[in-house]
């Protein structure tokens, strides 16, 4: 369905910017993750009047009251459910969902899977801050073991789920990772989540100020950042370090390793193959600090999208049936009982 | 047939008698595997062909296919038929058709004493007189005596009837239930061909077995042709009842809510979006409606109950006539939920096909104990309409009412229905579309001065709000579960909009009374000694029961609930100018707290939760203890 | 100090005066920066050891950490306080203290005419008065004429009183709060002495914060000592309240309910097992219960709402006193678990934090509208106990109730409590645990003759099952949703069982009533022309209208009802002698719908859902209203 | 928690079998994997009273009603909840979960996830049959695209979950794959998944005679059997077909291929690694029947389980805390009131 027009861009940020007072608290990394947006949706060619956000509940999903689209602040965990009546209502429309690690992968892991599964065309943006904000600073299923807060005093025992890693093993075709703060990056990831057509899974690490500061600090950091994160380009060796190191599989083990890229010989390094599914899932599993982070489109494999089956069946099926209800009324065995009784 | 001659069984030379009936219970109980529901279906069917009235009772068991011969694996049909009006499947059947011990065991018990017994004796042997716990052979041991008993072996009927056609002895057995039905229709002197027809349709290219099952069901009815049986064989003869001229067929209440629904988007101009998640005794609306694409129907499978009224949430925002579906446990899943309809204000139908409960309960059992959570199981002051079908072609008028209210006042409605009327048929006097005033929607497209639309903007008269279709230029805005303002729809926290929200959320639903019929009386008069009050699926029992009480001469009325929430404006008034109210209830008392709390009225219940529908006997019974307090 | 006098709203030398008081209500007003809440708190606390009577109403806002002086950022605390037995927060504040404009704006309503305002002047810069939309500075353009004004610089006093710390600007003025609070003990003859150990503690180590608002609090104190106001700054001088001698502690619902579930847990003998998904207002049970391990608690966050109760259904399986926790929206998904299990007979205690519904709603703001969700909420005849507390103190007592019963009954029981219970405070006289009779539990271990155990095999009286516990030998057994033999616990479809278990547990748990108080007359006579009845956090209110009207010579009395399901068996009898009968509720009538139907009284809603507590006058109008038809 | 005495059992397989009659159609592959786990779980030395069966709702969740053993047949899609109380309260308990395709992947999609990431120790036996069984028939979430069922009639639009993708995403320790008729194989597959200490997660290809026979036949018919299947083991390499065919990845594309092992020669083919998370994401998306189907125990790497982690938790925070009740009751700031006022 989306298309990003070449052409000059039909809208201006503001245009996209509602007339709500925004109630995130100061410093919050949503937004910066709101500012990506408007500035972003000019450029898609998007419009508002077309454009429908849909959220759960949290912080996060505060966010469709400062967009001016149309937009859907739901119930907690529910938002892909109400996007899939509405895509599937009106397929014209441009269906947006943001969540949170609590609303997307807490109580609403099972829509997700399934939304993703069915592979409906629509951009998901979990931001992912590792808490419950709104409930005031609960650890979440993202939170890394160990976590402490009001429900672990002392640590939470869980392994963290990887959202990519889940999107992955649901069987989700497009899934990307980005930073609230990468400005230049979040657009480009934005643009190619809404161009693919299918379920987009987009994470987005966001610092909460008050309840989780600091969390992504030792990979967001921008001073460290390029020995920290590593962006991943379709066809490009899976290079970092400003091209000092890459990402190497031993061919033994058939893991991952880190190499030195010695007088830019990459041939040790490989290449990203955005198609390559086991890849991208040992992409996400990458330890850190031993491994740089893995950010961008790590793994794009488009397929048809259910919208768009569920047109085309419907086409098939229908064919030139003739919808006569009176006929529906009287389908199957009748008789007639005669006036003259 | 030569065959018949040799029957055993058969004899001395009496020709069969034939006795006038008004109205006759017939039974079909086989195990799962022997087709008793396809034999009824067809009886059925014949039975609608010559005229008569008729209700019937399809009683299977919660096991897909539970091992042959089982009691808990039987399987029973059983339809009321006659030449006067029919409301109930009967109390007790005259006839049982039993083709195994674990047939005749689990339903001999509900036989009218001196009612007929026909046996397939082949189906007797020990293996399967074990597994029905029987002792002896109950066909040998006189423990039938206070019944007639009609005991031969079909199968060995069947067999012979089907012999030339040379099939395996599994697939040749599988046409016993052709040969019985065959042999109903000559004691009910109906016709074969449209069973026949429908064989042919059945069976299609398969001509083998189409061949034979249509043999079957000659050899059977040939059977009752020729064999000069003494004792018990009868041949019944029914006259037609008396019917407003015009086309007629039989439908169950889960096709005619389909069709209902249907009606509904067609007389809105909408399309319809339904979400279901598959449950017993629900998924047959969802069936039917998946086969209706023609009609801009789009059905969707959501992977749970909370899922596919998310869907439908979705699908009303963008402008659907969205419809939801299930029984009481996945209702329950769905009530958060409905808290953000109601809060949201978008048209929704959720439909609840009651079922045994608490929990999973009785799945295949029918029962009336939702209408609680019906009414008020959601988390605040969230009110709903409500409104209940009372018989299977009754489905298809309350569909198209509870979209009229849906859409009319942009509100959730709660449509309830049972398992008993999911399943069972009756004659259906098919309507024309014209038949009903169309309800067209209005899509809110026209721009604010102020710029800023407000999603609250409500029509003076009704309360509804706007409905804008996401897509609509220049009024883009944003609804959700938090509390809005009244006067611009952004999130508003402070106590007097709440208050204000609240009082119009509820003044809104009271208003639908509003374009609701005032209550009729069924039967009876409009005051007296005794009104019986009831809603759903014991319309057919309790109108039967109060009308064999008046014919004994006491003065009790009927009325029964269509508008449960709100309930119509004349109804506190009606109750009051009776003596007395009994609220028969498949529950422990739920519309009996309704009617005391709105009215404070002394509604006394009757009670029956036993997964069965009431038999008249019973409610008539409480009638009369009642009068005679 | 010397600053004082330097002050220039200051002056001419009159020396303050002291007014003696029977009770006084102060609310701190400010943005979510300033904390508001630690000064109420401590102050509270001050007050309590002044031996007054007190009830505390904490009103923030939904928002984490609004922005800066915006008026949905506004953060405030009221406290009443007096000599005399106090019930609620307050109907007006007589002193307000307003940190910006925007607590000015929100909070200058509530405000007694001719109270007093303490206003910071240095908040209201122009920047802040845009905030909080005002034209002009209402401290400078008469507006608040009605009023009495203390405005002053609090900021720069506090800036200079802790200069000598080179603190940077952000965190000097962070102990604004401190130096309001120390205003504010001198204002009411309280000591520094507590709060200052206080600050010890909660500063510990930072020697420099610590010591900063150390020195705040003491300024503030000395402003008022020695700064020689004219005008409106008073002191105030109340007596201690009569109260029982004991050890006396303030607590929050919130804590009062986690204590009372620890407490039932020792009196039961049983490990408790917490399950629980934070949500506001109810998280704050969890978080305190999360760090009592040592006292066998275990405590999980589950992935939702469903999965919270499902853990608990599990552990109360298993052998645990299984407590869940959550508000409306949360309750409503858990309804469908709620039915597993009273199907299955467990013991589970559920507790409701009642927020402003529906959907979504109100979160951080009161409401009791999920009464019919507790008590009919479910799919199926599926009956539960529900009993609610009335106060932050009663919640210990009702948690001890609700576990008693889930454990003497084997069934799931509803606790409902509120947003203004969880987090007001009172001063609570702390009980010892053998004030209490404990109620042992007793595994069921022993061999039936049969060899086959029956799960619900029951106890003669109370109709309880076995509690059989997975790992007791020989005992092994099959529980689920689906109905079960009467007599053996297998699956059993039968019509006749269900309507044996139907009964059974609907018996079962309208015997609750046979152990539970009857229901006593909270104040007034037990007959009469008209009784208020309430239940849950509208005690405080009724009571003061009650006794208010009594005073004006009205013999009106108040019942209070702590257990709605079942409900006392003499409340029928009770409420029928007298002539009419009020039903103030937050919410559109809800009890009042259980109290008609049960009881066929004509019973009167008084309904106020606005999200806030009812005001005394609002209740005591109405009582003079009706009395007056 | 679990170990396989070595001791001869101390039950035989009829210890195991309850009082009631099993009520599934003729000919359900339900009977086979009761069989199996009946003969299984004495030569586990497991006591039939310290051992709890839960399950949800549908034909496979019957299963618990058949076994001597505790039991409880819980309601759709939250087994796994029940069960996790079940071990917290009493970690002494061998606790098992029977669940289907749809109860545990549609509706109970999310407890199956946090039940997998949080590693509870417990084993799940997924039925999964590609279809609603009890419901007569619906398509479920691992249904083939294009299945025709009552609701899909034209046939179904999505694309099917993989149970064991899905638990690898979910974070899953031990992942294994059988099948209903696989007798030899799948009590070592459940051996495996009952020492393993974790969330065991076993799916079986389970046929149902009468909504979906067939299926799986065409890799479950034990004369195609062995070009069609590859039972893994760990340390062996990835052979089938008799040892005539084999598993090798290619160093470019970085993915699976079929090759044939001349004269014994298995150097091109890769060695199962059971720990190798990529590999076996790899080895469940092999496309039948280019590749054959995979089964045995795919992927185990053990990590502390919840329930342990949990107690030693306890151990740790209690350490020689007194439980005072009283003194809990007084904590924070009191103050007396004397007798004599
Ligand atoms: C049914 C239900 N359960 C629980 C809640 C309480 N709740 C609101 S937001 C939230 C979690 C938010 O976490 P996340 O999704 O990560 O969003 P964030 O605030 O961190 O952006 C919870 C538990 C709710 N509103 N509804
Ligand atoms: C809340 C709820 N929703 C729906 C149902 C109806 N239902 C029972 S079993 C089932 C699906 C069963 O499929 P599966 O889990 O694959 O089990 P199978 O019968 O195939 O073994 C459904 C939808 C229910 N019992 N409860
Ligand atoms: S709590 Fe955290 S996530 Fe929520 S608004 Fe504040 S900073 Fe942002
Ligand atoms: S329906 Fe299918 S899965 Fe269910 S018992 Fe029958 S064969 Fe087995
Ligand atoms: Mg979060
Ligand atoms: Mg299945």
């Amino acid at each position: 369905m989306n298309e990003v027009t070449k052409i000059a861009p039909a809208t201006k940020p503001d245009d996209w910017a509602s007339d709500q007072e925004v109630r995130w608290c100061p410093g919050c990394g949503d937004y910066a993750i709101l500012k990506a947006v408007q500035r972003t949706m000019p450029e898609l060619g998007a419009e508002p009047h077309n454009t429908v956000f849909i959220s759960g509940i949290g912080c996060s999903s505060r966010f469709p009251y400062y967009l001016e689209t149309y937009g859907f602040h739901t119930i907690h965990g529910r938002a892909p459910t109400i996007a899939t009546g509405v895509k599937l209502a009106n397929p014209e429309l441009d269906v947006w969902i943001i969540t949170g690690d609590g609303d997307g992968l807490s109580i609403g892991g099972n829509h997700m899977l399934h939304l993703v599964r069915r592979n409906l065309d629509c951009q998901v943006l979990l931001f992912n801050n590792e808490i419950y904000g709104l409930t005031k600073g609960q650890y979440s299923p993202t939170s890394r073991t160990g976590t402490r807060s009001p429900t672990s005093p002392a640590g939470s025992l869980e392994r963290p789920v990887k959202p990519c890693a889940f999107a992955l093993g649901a069987g989700g075709r497009f899934v990307a990772r980005t930073i609230d703060t990468a400005q230049k990056h979040m657009p480009e990831v934005l643009k190619r989540a809404y161009t693919h057509k299918g379920t987009s899974f987009v994470e987005i690490y966001q610092n909460c100020v008050v309840y989780n500061d600091g969390v992504f600090e030792q990979f967001t950091d921008k001073k460290s950042a390029a020995t920290t994160q590593i962006w991943l380009e379709d066809g490009k060796p899976m290079l970092f370090a400003n091209g000092s190191k890459g990402l190497h599989l031993n061919r033994e083990t058939l893991r991952l390793e880190v190499v030195d890229v010695v007088d830019g010989d990459t041939s040790e390094v490989i290449v990203h193959d955005e198609t390559n599914k086991a890849v991208a899932s040992m992409l996400i599993d990458m330890p850190f600090p031993e491994f740089p982070v893995a950010l961008g489109v790590l793994y794009c494999d488009p397929a048809t999208s259910f919208d768009q089956a569920m047109e085309e069946q419907e086409v098939k099926v229908v064919g030139d049936k003739v919808a006569d209800f009176n006929a529906l009324l009287r389908r199957g065995q009748s008789w007639e009982v005669k006036g003259e009784r | 047939m030569a065959t018949a001659a040799k029957e055993p069984s058969a004899g001395n030379g009496a020709r069969v008698e034939t006795v006038q009936r008004e109205s006759v219970v017939v039974r079909f109980a086989g195990d799962s595997g022997d087709g008793m529901q396809l034999t009824g279906g067809q009886f059925t069917l014949s039975t609608a062909l010559a005229g008569n009235d008729l209700a019937t009772f399809p009683d299977f068991p919660a096991e897909i296919r539970a091992p042959q011969g089982t009691m808990f694996g039987v399987s029973a049909f059983q339809i009321h038929f006659g030449s006067s009006r029919i409301d109930t499947a009967g109390d007790q059947p005259d006839v049982l058709v039993a083709m195994n011990p674990a047939a005749l065991k689990t339903n001999l018990p509900s036989l009218r004493k001196g009612g007929l017994v026909i046996a397939d004796t082949g189906e007797f042997g020990t293996r399967n007189l074990q597994k029905a716990h029987y002792a002896a052979n109950p066909l040998e041991d006189g423990s039938l005596a206070p019944y007639q008993l009609l005991a031969f072996d079909i199968s060995k009927q069947t067999l012979e009837s089907v012999k030339e056609f040379g099939l395996g002895n599994k697939d040749a057995l599988r046409c016993k239930n052709m040969w019985t039905l065959g042999l109903a229709l000559w004691m009910f002197g109906r016709k074969r061909a449209p069973v026949i027809d429908w064989l042919k349709v059945k069976f299609g290219s398969n001509e083998l077995l189409r061949e034979a099952n249509i043999a079957a069901l000659n050899a059977g009815h040939a059977y009752g042709e020729t064999a000069e049986l003494s004792g018990p064989l009868k041949q019944f003869r029914l006259e037609p009842a008396e019917a407003e001229p015009g086309l007629y067929r039989t439908i169950t209440g889960a096709d005619a809510l389909a069709l209902g629904l249907v009606a509904g988007a067609k007389l809105s101009g909408l399309p319809m979006f339904f979400g279901g998640y598959p449950i017993t005794p629900a998924s047959a609306i969802l069936h039917a409606l998946a086969r209706l694409r023609e009609f801009d129907v789009t059905t969707f499978q959501a992977e749970d109950e909370i899922a596919a009224i998310g869907a439908t949430i979705g699908a009303a925002y963008a402008g659907n006539l969205a419809v939801t579906s299930s029984s009481g446990p996945g209702i329950a899943l769905k009530s958060e939920a409905m808290g953000l309809a109601v809060m949201t204000e978008l048209p929704l139908v959720i439909i609840n096909s009651q079922r045994g409960g608490p929990s999973t309960g009785l799945p295949t059992k029918t029962e009336q104990s939702d209408l609680y959570q019906a009414v008020y199981g959601r988390n605040g002051d969230c009110p709903m309409p409500v409104i209940a079908a009372r018989s299977p072609s009754d489905c298809f008028d309350v569909a198209i009412e509870a979209c009229r209210i849906a859409l009319e006042y942009m509100t959730p409605v709660m449509l309830l229905t049972d398992g008993y009327i999911a399943n069972a048929a009756e004659p259906w006097k098919v309507p024309e579309a014209h038949d009903y005033t169309p309800f067209p929607v209005h899509f809110h497209e026209d721009m604010p001065e102020s710029g800023k639309l407000n999603p609250y903007l409500r029509d003076p008269e009704t309360l509804k709000r706007v409905w804008v279709k996401p897509g609509t230029p220049g009024l883009m805005h944003r609804i959700g579960g938090i509390e809005k303002s009244y006067d611009t729809g952004n999130i508003d926290y402070s106590d007097t909009n709440h208050q204000k929200m609240t009082d119009t959320r509820k003044a809104k639903i009271d208003g639908v009374a509003r374009t609701i019929p005032l209550q009729a009386v069924e039967v009876g008069n409009d005051h007296g000694p005794l009104v019986v009050v009831g809603w759903g699926s014991t319309y057919g029992p309790i109108r039967q029961a109060v009308e064999h009480v008046r014919n004994q001469g006491h003065d009790v009325a009927h009325i029964h609930i269509r508008h449960i929430w709100p309930m119509p404006s004349n109804l506190g008034a009606l109750l009051k100018v009776y003596d007395k109210v009994l609220v028969p209830e498949m529950n422990t008392g739920q519309l009996k707290t309704l009617l005391r709390d709105q009215f404070l009225v002394d509604a006394k219940p009757l009670n029956k939760v036993s997964g069965q529908p009431f038999r008249i006997a019973e409610i008539e019974a409480a009638i009369l203890g009642m009068l005679n307090q």
